[in-house]
């Protein structure tokens, strides 16, 4: 990979912050997007905008093929089946509440389980709460182990005839840790849960295949893999999506409306009511066609040697506590840390006024921080056209804020 | 934007060495918030005589601008009647929206003057100000 | 109103179709969008993309400020009485599903009444329709009179104490009916009941003022007013949202999560779950900008004057019929007709060969449509953008589909 | 793209006067199916007469093409055995999609061959081959 080259494709990566260049290591937040995207976007509302599904004219035959012909390139690049698997949403979130006001609703009871972990982010674990409280559902949560793994002994030992759903997170958004859903969603299945993956974070960063992994239910987030804001997508099994009352009603989910009646879309439409966000489903096709020509193999193994480089660096930090799995092969992109005497808004604040970028909070996900015992961290997160250059200039930076706070006792 | 003008000398002492840092063993109000976007958390007690605050202290965590505002801010007030606490407040606030403000009514509560210069910033140092007022709006 | 400078703003419209110039007669189903709107989703991309609400760092800082003055422009736009009552959705289909599955859900019981109009579109009748079969509650219909426009008498006899919600929309996309939503949500207060407005089509096209309705529930679409596809807004009174529980969970719309409990954040982000399209927020603010400088008197007046001419030489066309009011007082931007011998959708392909996009179909409104009599309707909508000389094209093109198909006996 | 291709003589012919169009008084099969998109809405009456399809009929309203297709795919099979029937469908939807046929198969069928150059017709001219295969499934 050719980072320089890389690096052009992104015009916001030459800008500068604060009188310097910007190094932004924030994109488990959000990625940056490469012109290509912009231009999809540029293109279609300079071209060939109209709205899709529903015009005799070229205009809105041209949109309406683009609109679909992004849906296919989902497909492929996570390797469903059908296009009627393919459902885009707004981000994973909304992705996520659907299966939740869809298939939980009709399908939880009173005591049934719903196993989740407890590096969920918020968007996995606050829809099922609500569902479980509105219920009489229980919630059981998988431990991680001090390395920053799941504890799979644990996960085995929760599963029960009565577990009825399975959320997990693919990969943590602050561990980085990047969970064996393959296997647990084989051991679901033999209790014959159903299993939702939270791919927010590894659909960016690792190759997905629907068809290898067997999940149910699948979500992510088109701004966190160089797409726009407002396009997610959630992939169902067709079985499920066949058996689900629609979600959200109006235009484009109907066949027929009468007064008496009402006759559903086929899939996938039956599941996207109103004019879609068919200019974030464009723009994503071309994050995913930028994707794909860079090689999901290629990006995962650069970004692995990135965090090696990473781990290892930031570990000369005086009094800096890492979180996650220390081994790297075990994870992706992601560093989040602690450094002892410096808040983390306080690192973030200063890496800022050296034109860095990085996270400081609870990242969405309490549970965790509870867990490890603290309130917040400050996090690092790669994507494949950061540099070593700029992990150093991070690490200088977080001896500077050590520096600021001095040594405590 | 200097990070100097942030992180002054006595921030950072009083983050490192908080004042009034603890629990009243007969606090007579309460109270408690948190900034949810970087995990702020503060509690706050105090201890009444007459209208007066005889003793206040606060605990929780966070970063160095909303713990040592705390810190700083608890200082200013012990001792004070409740409404001499309130002006402060009040010259406090003015001060972190910029507008004009009596300085020496803040005393050392001036060393945050330059957080509206960090707009992230102004939340951790309204934190105190904030459950402060709570506690104080449940004497009678 | 400058046309030919206007026209200049937007992009497409410079496009041939099938070797003629693109005439746009379809901006009932989207609007084109002008140079700035463009622009400013180029600028969020090329210079400040950063996720909103949580950083520490300037490009989040630039960003969230950007979003939040989105949504002061909107509150502006609807002249609401404070930002707590705007919440960005996907569309106005999303807003008016918002709430469906929140207040309606938790204050509609069986034998409580719902009252709409005839001129719904589905997005505002099917959420209902769901809605009342769930609960058992009764939907009842307000009639339009044989003029387009509806039957006060009706809607007045059909309001009662039984009534808990009214939904209206301000403007038909069919006919054109602006209708008399102040009045009739004065009515329907006097019964206690709720009202929600569509303004999907009224906001793009006429001064929209939240404070002088006095309606308790307003949604819009971006897309349909200059404004990129993915963002909506429905608006409520902030004592509704303050009494409703939140629609979508994770992210963003929580102040704390522990095993146990959770809090929820402030209005209006107690509503806005996950990452928000926070780029279709800055391109919205951009077309409202837009709108303003132009102003809505302004473009109601230039439309009508346009829609006064297209019913004046539409009629002209052998065995046309059209439909709504013949008033151009009462009515807004839209003429929807059939020709007696060439069906809608033919219409549509003839068209189409001239370069004129418009719309055939039964325009998501099947209920107005079987009220009519017929399965399809041809529909030409205009925008500030479009001239009296489109108007001769579109009719020169209605006169050749009808010598197409001759007269028929 | 010229719109004589789509609109040819015959079947504007088709569609102000269809063939086989209106009720059987004893249908053996029915069925029914819409075009969503456009409003397009078809039925078909089937009786049959051992294996071959002695009576067709259709109703419903709907664009040009779809009705004259109607018509003309009526006339195609009226008579003829049910798999020569099915053959012709086949050969139909070949045409379509734009792939070879057999034009002698088809007949004036082949009138809506340039169908397939207007991507948002082809929904149209295919719909009464749908709804005619449902028809035809309920022949046992
Ligand atoms: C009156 C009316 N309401 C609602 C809608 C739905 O808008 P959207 O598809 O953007 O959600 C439309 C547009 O199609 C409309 O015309
Ligand atoms: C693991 C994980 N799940 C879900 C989400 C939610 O994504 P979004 O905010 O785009 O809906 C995120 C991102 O914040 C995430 O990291």
């Amino acid at each position: 990979m050719d980072i320089e080259k890389i690096r052009k494709d992104f015009p916001v990566l030459s800008r500068m912050v604060r009188d310097r260049p910007l190094v932004y290591l924030d994109n488990a937040a959000t990625t940056q997007k490469p012109a290509a995207v912009i231009e999809a976007i540029t293109g279609l509302y300079r071209n060939y905008n109209a709205n899709v599904h529903r015009g005799v004219y070229l205009l809105a035959e041209e949109c309406t093929q683009a609109y679909e012909d992004s849906r296919e390139a989902v497909r492929r690049f996570i390797n469903a089946g059908s296009t009627e698997e393919i459902v885009f949403t707004r981000n994973a979130t909304e992705a996520l509440n659907l299966i939740a006001y869809t298939w939980a609703e009709a399908n939880l009871r009173a005591g049934d389980e719903i196993v989740v972990t407890i590096m969920e982010h918020h968007s996995n674990y606050v829809p099922w709460f609500r569902l479980a409280r509105r219920k009489g559902a229980v919630i059981r949560i998988v431990p991680a182990r001090k390395d920053g793994e799941l504890d799979m002994d644990a996960y085995r030992s929760l599963l029960s005839s009565r577990t009825k759903l399975v959320g997990i997170a693919h990969m943590s958004n602050v561990f980085g840790t990047i969970n064996p859903v393959k296997e647990m969603i084989a051991l679901a299945h033999r209790q014959g849960a159903a299993v939702v993956v939270d791919g927010a974070q590894s659909a960016p960063h690792i190759r997905i295949d629907m068809q290898d992994l067997d999940c149910d239910f699948f979500a992510l987030s088109g701004h966190k893999m160089l797409g726009p804001t407002g396009i997610g997508v959630l992939y169902a099994k067709s079985s499920y999506f066949k058996s689900m009352e629609p979600f959200l009603s109006g235009g484009e989910m109907i066949l027929r409306v009468t007064l008496d009646d009402i006759v559903y879309n086929d899939l996938p439409w039956k599941f996207e009511a109103g004019t879609p966000n068919y200019e974030g489903a464009i723009g994503l096709k071309a994050a995913i066609e930028y994707l794909e020509a860079l090689g999901m193999d290629t990006i995962e193994a650069y970004e692995r040697e990135l965090t090696t480089y990473a781990l290892e660096k930031m570990r000369t930090v005086p009094d800096i506590f890492v979180y996650g799995p220390s081994d790297p092969s075990k994870k992706c992109g992601i560093v989040a840390f602690n450094i002892r005497g410096v808040h983390s808004h306080d690192i973030g604040t200063i890496l800022d006024s050296e034109g860095i970028a990085i996270r400081a909070g609870h990242h969405c996900a309490q549970p965790l921080m509870i867990d490890c015992g603290v309130s917040a961290m400050a996090r690092a997160s790669f994507y494949f056209y950061n540099t070593r250059q700029e992990i150093d200039m991070l690490v200088k930076a977080l001896n500077k804020a050590k520096g600021m706070f001095g040594h405590v006792a | 934007m200097s990070l100097e003008e942030l992180f002054k000398e006595i921030i950072i002492e009083h983050y490192q060495h908080p004042k009034n840092h603890g629990h009243l063993d007969h606090p007579d109000a309460k109270s408690e918030g948190s900034n949810p976007l970087c995990g702020d958390e503060l509690q706050m007690e105090i201890a009444f005589e007459g209208d007066r605050i005889k003793d206040v202290m606060f605990s929780g965590n966070g970063c160095s601008i909303s713990q040592s505002a705390a810190s700083l801010m608890t200082e200013a007030i012990k001792g004070k009647a409740v409404g001499d606490a309130r002006r402060i407040m009040e010259e406090y606030k003015h001060m972190l929206q910029g507008s004009t403000y009596n300085a020496d009514m803040l005393g050392d509560l001036e060393a945050l003057s330059d957080v509206k210069k960090f707009p992230a910033r102004v939340k951790c140092a309204s934190l105190s100000m904030a459950v402060l007022d709570q506690a104080l709006q449940q004497k009678k």
